[in-house]
């Protein structure tokens, strides 16, 4: 397994770590059956519907996984903070890997679960302020981990 | 670095290197050639031929030299099933190394049926199931002496009983035994063995089969006629001659070696489980090789152990799949019954030759710092809340 | 020993000796491990990898390192047969190494239509015949690059325009070439490619097949998640790290040695052809290994040559019967209309590195008593009588 | 291949070796295809039927072979010489292959030869003075070469 320095910095200090008590939004992807488990929480300012305007200014997680999982968390952990939802529904796997200078190619899968996990707790946020519609919208964890 | 990963391979012991050298440039024709530099190879081959007899208590030409571990796992099941007769049958455990269990599954393609016997929660194979399953279209049966992963040794002889009963073929992967404990091919009624060099202090890339006079196998690899037309390509001879030196060394010293690491490995799984709590053992806590201690940590998963150990320069393995390049969990643990959280969440710490008792304390001092940590930011653990979690 | 066995086996070279030394004991855990000595395992074998694609002018995913040219070759004919599809004919040539011809003639027990493409005098395959023979039921096709007896060199690009358009796969086996020649993959439209380290200079026990992307083939070992899958074992790191600085010697230096072995053997064959009578040259005089010499004593046999040159301290091989433990002669010398007779009394000097003109000189000077001595004992060999006797 | 230091000697210094332009019984076995040819000549003394008394008083031979043929026909010839041919006709394989301190196991064939020859000269002696009956009691060279 070779990781980049930037993983091994995210993995050995991770950013944002933490539970949140009255989280606006809370989302967990992955099981522990498959190895990797992880759940957002995020609180969003101004708590409006309008996608281009509610910002997530504060953002947590905890992860069970390997060293992949938990660097790929910490890292869309600090892309999502303090960007609009607008821009964090458009987060990609792809932007997590890069930030991170890339991932061996068997822990590709553990860098989807990141964005994945923050979609949902967005989305947890949507139904929550009562837009569904907009909720159903974004794609969450996958129905089936393999 | 505390290297603790000695069950997926070992160093090379220097005694054996020095016995290797003047075969690379010096003594380097081909054990084939006639000429007196070709029969000076010959003669290290056979020489180590005999080492490895007098070890395992069998006949020279039962001993076939390959490439390795998995390649003697092939030869043994590829080569009885592809060489005829009408049984059928294969029987395994559900606990085999990927070299036997993998090669048995790609039998099922030539029409053999496959069977993997359990295992109980030790990883010990059910010999009721076994006693069950093996029958008289039963071709051959696989089941190793030791686990690599849990250290649990297997009920050999009484295997080999059930399966001599119904005349099938016996075959032990004793990759993690050979060399580390006493192995009397005869007396435990094994007739196929399979062992690796590089497992036990010699060369990587040789190994040998064993297999008893009178057995039919088709070789895995055609061509020369060389190891009496059974495993064909030029004699390893520096890989040969080291395995025949680690050979005459383990003879020597394994016994003693055998009770060294037994206590410092106890040492180790005394101090870290008294320091953290929420462990669960893998494996029988008396079966098992000496230098072998599995144990699954709640709450966490193996691979971001290994990381934060190898941080601290220590150098373990796990049984979780991150590090294997699937998603599945080790299908030993599995097999035994432990849960797929808790699978991921192994550790096998696996003490050779160069550990000293500084080395565990070192581990003892630093592991639980290593699982605090990491349970800090799991999702499954939660202390403040419910208390102690339990099982 | 004046060593001129060469095509048998190399000694290591030293230099690769010492690049291998510290993968033994210092840089010795298994490249699966993803602790830090895992991981410098893994680097030294990406590196060597990265070598051999550099030699070969192909992509470093398209090697598969093996132990050694036979595993490489079975890979090939057994991988590719055991993959499937409907294609049921193996195209070969009569004078390939054992390793592929009797890969292929055991296919046929799994159904598969083996068919040897004959050869002319010089041992060059007959590509009128190939062309016949290979059709759209063709698998593969396996065609030597240098024949190890002869040296003569295959027209390996017109195969494989053969083979393409038939969309078969094109395998050789250049365990002789490799580090002799240059190779070209791509170039020389070849899709699988056998090589061994210890023809040139490298450790033995390691070899490499490569596969263009896109084959498919079955692997000969099952097991652990190496090489891609495809060939099981824990790497032989010291041996592919030998195998890699094998290659970089052999890209500086290939090319003036080829030069230079080309000189030697042209001499001692001026030599030996000028002072015995009743030679004859097996394999092409030119389109042939530029360090190979093969040759047939009339009324004499080879080993009895062999020993006679080995009392002299001359170490040779033969194409006769009796070095090889079967009653027949070469079967490449005997696919090219070689006589019986002419076969057992066939000599292979093989040149290498390490021989000098003095060497040869020798052997010019030695020879030519030996076959006195044998012929006055020959019951064949009437001079007295017949006078001078030809063909 | 490792021969004993007999066979290499009778090898290197092939007793008997030559040819009889008169002798009263020659025998060739093996052949060139396989490899192996041997010629062996006899001289008889006294020349008579009775098993018991004539004797091989000279012999030579001639051999196309592998080191383990030449040095059979050395080591036989040598054990044949004034022997009756009572005497020789009881000769076997091993006898020779034990007077070379053994030979490898490929070679094993080639040790058959060496008395086959011998006995053929013999059969050849006894045909020529006209008992093909005591002749035919022989066993020479096999029928085929493999
Ligand atoms: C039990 C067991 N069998 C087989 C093997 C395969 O041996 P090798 O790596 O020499 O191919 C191993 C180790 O990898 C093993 O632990
Ligand atoms: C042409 C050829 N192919 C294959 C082989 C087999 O290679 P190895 O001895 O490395 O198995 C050899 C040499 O023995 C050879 O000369």
């Amino acid at each position: 397994m070779q990781y980049s320095q930037k993983v091994m910095d995210h993995f050995m200090n991770p950013r944002n770590v933490g539970e949140m008590q009255d989280a606006d939004g809370t989302g967990t992807c992955g099981n522990p059956v498959c190895g990797d488990l992880m759940t957002f929480y995020v609180r969003i300012e101004p708590r409006t519907d309008e996608l281009e305007k509610a910002r997530i200014c504060e953002i947590r997680f905890k992860t069970f996984g390997c060293g992949a999982a938990i660097a790929v968390a910490s890292m869309a952990s600090e892309m999502a903070k303090g960007k609009t939802l607008s821009q964090v529904i458009d987060l990609s796997r792809n932007d997590v890997t890069d930030g991170l200078d890339g991932l061996p190619p068997v822990k590709m899968h553990c860098s989807n679960l990141g964005v994945q996990a923050i979609h949902e707790a967005i989305k947890d946020y949507l139904t929550k302020i009562g837009r569904q519609d907009l909720a159903e919208k974004i794609r969450g964890c996958p129905k089936e981990e393999h | 670095m505390i290297y603790l990963d000695y069950n997926a391979t070992t160093p090379t012991d220097q005694r054996v290197i020095k016995a290797m050298l003047p075969y690379f440039h010096d003594i380097s024709a081909n054990p084939s050639s006639i000429h007196n530099a070709g029969q000076k190879a010959r003669q290290a081959v056979e020489s180590a031929r005999a080492t490895l007899a007098k070890m395992l208590k069998c006949q020279t030409d039962e001993i076939y030299f390959t490439s390795g571990g998995t390649e003697s796992d092939n030869i043994a099941v590829k080569g009885t099933a592809f060489a005829g007769g009408k049984r059928k049958k294969i029987v395994t455990s559900a606990i085999e190394h990927h070299a036997v269990l993998t090669t048995c599954e790609y039998m099922h393609k030539f029409g053999f049926e496959i069977v993997k016997v359990p295992v109980d929660q030790y990883g010990i194979v059910d010999l009721n199931v076994l006693e069950k399953e093996v029958d008289d279209d039963t071709l051959l049966v696989s089941v190793m002496h030791a686990n690599n992963e849990i250290g649990t040794l297997q009920p050999i002889r009484e295997v080999s009983k059930i399966t001599q009963r119904h005349g099938a073929i016996f075959h032990t992967d004793a990759v993690q035994t050979v060399g580390k404990m006493p192995i009397d091919i005869p007396s435990m009624g094994i007739d196929m063995l399979s062992l690796s060099g590089h497992k036990f202090y010699g060369p990587k890339g040789v190994g040998a089969l064993v297999v008893r006079k009178g057995m039919r196998f088709d070789p895995l690899s055609h061509g020369g006629h060389h190891e009496q037309r059974k495993r064909a390509g030029t004699e390893n001879v520096p890989g040969i001659v080291g395995l025949g030196k680690t050979c005459e060394i383990a003879i020597d010293e394994m016994d003693a070696e055998e009770k060294r690491l037994r206590k410092l490995r106890d040492r180790l799984w005394q101090g870290i489980s008294t320091k953290v709590s929420e462990l669960k053992l893998n494996g029988h806590p008396e079966k098992r090789l000496a230098n072998t201690l599995n144990f699954s940590v709640k709450y966490i998963e193996g691979e971001s152990m290994l990381l934060q150990l190898n941080m601290n320069d220590i150098g373990a393995s796990s049984g979780s799949a991150c590090t294997s390049g699937s998603l599945e969990a080790s299908h030993v643990l599995l097999a035994m019954g432990v849960p797929h959280d808790m699978a991921h969440g192994s550790l096998r710490f696996s003490l050779g030759r160069f550990n000293t008792e500084t080395d565990i304390d070192k581990v003892i001092s630093v592991f639980p710092g290593i699982v605090e940590k990491l349970r800090a930011i799991s999702p499954l653990y939660k202390p403040s809340i419910t208390g102690m979690h339990k099982e």
